[in-house]
């Protein structure tokens, strides 16, 4: 059964992702089971009662009062049992332990902010350290969106004006997708994440330093790193299409017109004042909606999309 | 064979003695101001199928978007169009009157031995309501299509600058047309049933059309208030769904899905209904426990109204209220499996005739088989966790959609083609489509459960690469199953250029509307028939009555 | 369903009027008319259903905010409605007992009294909303009343401009459908044999009186 | 209603219609009583009101003397009505109603003098802790 598992289901980041696979593969079974029957019956009846010539049907029996209570109360129990198994296991899903790493996530229109009880704050993207249960509290700041983990086993909708929660103990290392699974407009498809697990010192190491992938990594090729994964890209593209946002295209070292009629030359001050208070200077015919980044990006992290935008020539 | 007291005098296949109701009356206005029941249904007929080749064409332009990630043909804007369109089209101009409102019309009255239905000019109006609301559907295409998905879920679609507003229209007026054929048949199955005809000697597609009828009165009210209050907020933001004056999107959750639940339910009951016709004739074998199917299409349509709550299970609804809806939800799903080993129960030890009607039955015993059992998945809390809006629930209600209603709808075309324009279609072609249609609907949704136990969520235009393959198959089915449907349009439309050739009862059917000829006279009986026998008594015809009883 | 033996030839010794070619007699027409008009009036009862089902929520989650705004309903207008709308349920079912017992004068008099009275019915609507109107007390965002009010109030008036509005359009539906009755009554349509037109507009009337009679307690009443 | 005679049905509808006008009175009168909480109140208007509306149908709409047909159609649309209350208050009553506690305003959109960032707006139900949520003031933005 293990190799249908595998083909049917992603990798498994959660000891509760084991317990669903197997209430899953139960009901699979169970699945198969009657498919085939009905199949096989339907299959058989067909060739072995074909009608030959114009001859009529063998019996005109209309009921059975035995077998049609066998096979409405078979099933009945057969269901009660799933749905037992399944409130069992929903709430083992939802109902999250005491002590768990409590992490706030704000959903808004295609990317997900994360903020840790430290105050640190990241982009569509969160590490976590493995063994350790952890809760996300959760909340849309425009339409519904819904936060679901397919190798945790995990989903719920993050509602705007209301605080839904989730949990999990990630068990297995390394780099889990996190996907926006209810309709949510034009960058429903874009406004993915990613959730690392990592060891306790990566952990800690990564609470300090940041990622150190991208620490060695040179600025430019950092920014356009951050580009996509701080969800710039939704509102800003590269090829001078007009988007949400302006495009970067062409922008550093040129004249801007600002929305109140003023200009000014679009230098390494203006491109770190756009980002971190965004509504100071808004292009014209624009709308100032751009999120600020203040707190969000380390300064390693600013510096690097300066050089990026930079290069957009 | 239903006694009829007075048989009509022995009528030549293909030469009915009076004018049959096709060539009872000429003319453009004889057409749109008809109150025949026969006419009604053949405009809904003509209409429906018109709104379903619309609806494919959407559903082909989303699977050629998907067969690469990222953009194939069209951007993300044009594709949540798309789907949205594809979606509204098949539900609330296709799916839903499809079968009560043009087979049902058609065929209703002749099985009961009524003239016509109980209100003709309610009928009409029905009709007129529905082809109104189809043109404000196509006004809000034209004017810049709808992206909120066919669910209009709130905040979304209350903030939404596309013309939803409009479409929301249309849908609410498309919701009286289906109140006005539920009230309709209600009214004609209680008064309007032959003498002698008593409720448990009714066929079992008019029990099916009851319970539908039953649903179509009892939900669609709720659609429409639903509709209304959207429409409200968008335009005076009265408050009770938008989040920051307070309102709850939830709420608007239990308010559509209050009446989508039962209307799938509206969509699946008249299948059910036709399969519990087509099995009977082709088994030539009475229908194996009439009584049980004939509850449980009413039990159907009264659990319908208590599960809705399943389609909520990850939004954020309490705990409490996500297991009572799960169990009812496992609750509805026995009748529908009674009915199924009905059907089977009805073929063991029968004559099987594997003509196209009866193929098509075969396909939607496995299909619905397939639909049904996958709702297992999605009734059980911890498994929906995972499976919620993901491509599992597209592949789902799919397979219990197309495999289900609408290879039953195929079905009914192909049983009920000669009685209502009196020409045989071609066999040969028939069985091809038929097994092109099989082929394409599983290559097409087969794939799409295991995209979506992978994680794969619906409504993405764009995805990861490690889905693409899947994709690219679920395409290249939908071409195939395009390709079976366009076949079954064309021999059916071919057969219509012959001259009439098909007799009263080509498939030796036992219920009333094969004891008048095809296509009926214009007041369907010579003789009001007067029933004796169970609707599906195929054992042979004892010596018949003394005429006159 | 009666079992009379049904003559089976095609025309029926004496066909009376109003009997349409696809019932047997009348008593099936005016049976089938009744279940059809009954699965009708269910419809309207859900679709204020929902919208009580709605008003019934947001007063849960906002009381005191409902409480507050409800101050600035008129209950002697509402309870003067009530009575209005009693009074009318009560011609229209001696109108129909009218035409059941063949009093053609009483069938025409009572009519005209149930017409008289649901336009007083509007008539006080209008005078409520015009005072609405005046202060702005209006739905949603064209809510702009000045004086001291909770934050929340302007649900209250969503809900009330909602369903008053359309119990309005519903008695003005049912004024027309009155006035085709009284039309017909006065040229003689009507007799004990054949009254079912002035029996469905009667159900029609008094189930928008049962709407309105909910309506009142929970919107004029509250505490 | 054949079986009684022109002059009986007036006097049937007239007493109804008077005792239309008392209840009408006496819940008018009700709602004048302060009972202990405003629920109570809510349920004695209901039940008064489903008095006159039961007097309404039996009469004036001759739901008591025709086929029960009409009275089962009747009774059924106000059972799916209770169907959707109940259950619809299955999920509100046991859920944290929701806040506009961090909305940022619509664009351009009304607000109704409802502030966005209102302080005390109700936090996540507390970790193990299903129904009603503890009233803790939202973490700091």
């Amino acid at each position: 059964m293990n190799w249908l598992k595998s083909i049917l289901l992603p990798a498994q980041g959660t000891a509760y992702a084991a317990e669903h696979d197997t209430f899953f593969m139960f009901i699979v079974a169970l699945t198969a089971f009657f498919f085939l029957l009905i199949t096989a019956l339907v299959v058989f009846f067909v060739w072995r009662y074909r009608r030959r010539g114009d001859s009529p049907a063998e019996s005109q029996v209309t009921h059975n009062t035995r077998l049609e209570i066998v096979w409405s109360v078979i099933p009945l129990i057969l269901v009660m049992i799933i749905f037992a198994w399944g409130f069992h296991d929903y709430m083992n899903a939802y109902t999250a332990p005491g002590d768990a790493l409590e992490i706030q996530v704000t959903a808004k229109q295609w990317i997900w902010q994360f903020e840790y009880p430290d105050g640190m704050r990241t982009v569509n993207e969160i590490h976590v350290p493995i063994g350790r249960p952890v809760r996300l509290v959760m909340s849309s700041e425009d339409v519904i969106h819904s936060f679901f983990v397919p190798s945790f086993r995990i989903k719920k909708d993050v509602v705007p004006g209301m605080y839904t929660d989730l949990w999990f103990l990630p068990e297995a290392e390394g780099e889990h997708t996190l996907f926006c699974a209810e309709y949510c407009g034009r960058g429903h498809s874009d406004m993915l994440g990613k959730i690392y697990v990592d060891s306790e010192e990566k952990f800690r190491e990564w609470q300090e330093l940041g990622d150190e992938r991208t620490r060695t990594m040179p600025l430019a090729e950092l920014g356009a790193l951050l580009y996509e994964s701080r969800g710039c890209s939704t509102c800003h593209s590269l090829d001078g299409s007009r988007r949400d946002g302006p495009s970067f295209k062409g922008v550093f070292g040129h004249e801007v017109k600002l929305s109140d009629g003023t200009t000014v030359l679009a230098d390494e001050n203006y491109i770190r004042e756009s980002i971190l208070e965004p509504q100071a200077k808004i292009v014209s015919s624009f709308e100032g909606i751009m999120p600020t980044f203040q707190g969000l990006l380390r300064e390693r992290e600013v510096k690097a999309l300066i050089e990026f935008v930079k290069e957009q020539q | 064979m239903a006694d009829v007291a007075s048989t009509s005098h022995p009528m030549a296949a293909g030469e009915p003695a009076a004018t049959n109701y096709l060539k009872a009356e000429r003319g453009f206005k004889s057409w749109i101001f008809t109150l025949d029941h026969k006419r009604i249904g053949v405009m809904y007929l003509w209409s429906v199928l018109l709104m379903f080749l619309l609806g494919g064409i959407f559903a082909m332009l989303v699977r050629l978007e998907l067969l690469t990630p990222g953009k194939t043909i069209m951007e993300a804007d044009t594709y949540n169009r798309m789907f949205t369109l594809h979606g509204a089209v098949m539900i609330f101009l296709f799916i839903i009157p499809a079968i009560p409102a043009s087979l049902g019309n058609f065929v209703l009255p002749l099985m009961l031995g009524a003239k016509d239905v109980a209100f003709p000019r309610l009928n009409l109006a029905s009709y007129w309501i529905y082809v109104i609301g189809a043109v404000f559907g196509v006004v809000a295409m034209v004017t810049g299509g709808v992206d909120t998905g066919w669910t209009f879920y709130t905040p979304y679609s209350t903030t939404s600058s596309t013309s939803v507003t409009t479409m929301t229209f249309a849908a609410f007026v498309l919701g009286f047309s289906s109140i006005f054929t539920g009230v309709n048949f209600i009214a004609t199955i209680h008064r309007l049933r032959a003498p002698g005809m008593t409720w448990f000697k009714t066929p079992l597609f008019v029990w099916g059309i009851y319970a539908t009828a039953i649903i179509q009165v009892l939900a669609t009210p709720i659609l429409g208030i639903t509709l209304v209050l959207l429409m409200m907020e968008r335009v005076f933001s009265v408050g009770i769904f938008d989040p920051r004056l307070g309102g709850d999107p939830v709420l608007f959750q239990h308010f559509f899905w209050f009446y989508s639940h039962p209307a799938v339910y509206i969509m699946i009951l008249p299948g059910m209904a036709i399969i519990s016709e087509i099995i009977p004739t082709f088994s030539r074998k009475n229908i194996f426990g009439y009584r049980a199917i004939a509850y449980s299409s009413v039990a159907i349509a009264f659990i319908s109204f208590l599960v809705w709550g399943h389609h909520m299970f990850v939004s954020g609804q309490s705990e409490l209220a996500s297991a009572v809806f799960s169990f009812l939800t496992f609750l509805v799903a026995i009748p529908s499996g009674v009915k199924v080993f009905n059907w089977l129960a009805t073929m063991y030890k029968g004559s099987i005739d594997l003509k196209a009607p009866m193929l098509y039955a075969i396909m939607f015993l496995m299909l619905f088989a397939i639909g049904g059992l996958t709702g297992l998945f999605l009734g059980a809390l911890a498994t929906d966790i995972h499976l919620h809006d993901t491509y599992f629930v597209v592949a789902h209600f799919h397979f219990v959609m197309v495999g289900g209603t609408v290879i039953a709808f195929i079905g009914g075309l192909h049983y009920w083609w000669p009685k209502m324009f009196g020409r045989m279609y071609s066999e040969k072609w028939a069985r091809i489509a038929a097994v092109l249609i099989f082929i394409g609907f599983n290559v097409t949704f087969l794939p799409q459960f295991v995209l979506g136990t992978r994680g794969m969520p619906r409504r993405y235009y764009n995805y990861l690469d490690q889905f693409q393959p899947l994709h690219a198959f679920s395409t290249v089915g939908s071409w195939i199953l395009g390709l079976g449907l366009f076949i079954v349009l064309g021999y059916l439309l071919a057969s219509l250029r012959k001259r009439y050739d098909a007799p009263p009862n080509p498939w030796g059917g036992t219920t009333l509307e094969w004891t008048t000829s095809s296509p009926p006279i214009a007041h369907n009986f010579e003789h009001v028939p007067v029933v004796t026998r169970e609707p599906y008594d195929h054992s042979p015809a004892p010596a018949p009555a003394p005429a006159g009883d | 369903m009666s079992d009379s033996a049904i003559s089976t030839t095609e025309h029926a010794p004496e066909h009376p009027p109003g009997l349409q070619h696809h019932f047997a007699e009348m008593e099936q027409q005016a049976d089938s008319a009744k279940i059809g008009m009954w699965a009708f009036l269910v419809t309207e009862v859900l679709l204020f259903g929902g919208l009580f089902v709605g008003y019934g929520i947001m007063h849960a989650r906002f009381t005191e905010a409902f409480a507050s705004a409800h101050h600035h309903l008129d209950r002697v207008m509402g309870t003067l409605n009530t009575v209005i709308l009693l009074t009318s349920s009560w011609t229209m079912v001696m109108a129909v007992s009218s035409a059941r017992a063949g009093k053609q004068k009483n069938l025409v008099r009572y009519l005209t009294v149930t017409l008289l009275l649901a336009g007083a019915f509007l008539v006080v609507k209008y005078l409520e909303y015009s005072h609405k109107f005046h202060e702005g007390l209006l739905p949603g965002r064209f809510y702009t009343y000045a004086g001291p009010h909770l934050p929340e109030e302007f649900l209250f008036f969503s809900f009330y401009f909602m369903m008053t509005g359309l119990h309005g359009l519903h008695v003005l539906a049912g004024m027309i459908v009155i006035s085709w009755l009284l039309r017909r009554a006065i040229r003689g349509d009507f007799s004990p044999s054949y009254y079912n037109p002035v029996d469905m507009g009667g159900l029609y009337w008094h189930l928008v009186d049962i709407i309105w009679i909910y309506l009142f307690p929970l919107i004029y009443l509250i505490s | 209603m054949a079986a009684h005679s022109y002059a009986e049905e007036k006097k049937i509808n007239t007493a109804v219609l008077g005792s239309l006008l008392a209840l009408t009175a006496l819940t008018v009168a009700a709602a004048g009583i302060h009972f202990e909480s405003p629920a109570v109140n809510t349920i004695v208007a209901l039940a008064i009101a489903s008095m006159k509306a039961s007097l309404v149908a039996l009469f004036f709409m001759h739901l008591r003397y025709e086929k029960p047909i009409n009275a089962i159609i009747f009774l059924t649309g106000i059972a799916m009505l209770a169907v959707f209350l109940g259950l619809t208050l299955l999920d509100v009553d046991y859920r944290a109603t929701p806040r506009p506690a961090n909305l940022k305003p619509p664009p351009g959109g009304f607000t109704a003098g409802v502030e966005p960032a209102k302080p005390g707006g109700t936090a996540p139900p507390a970790a193990g802790e299903a129904a009603q949520p503890a009233e803790q003031a939202p973490p700091a933005r």
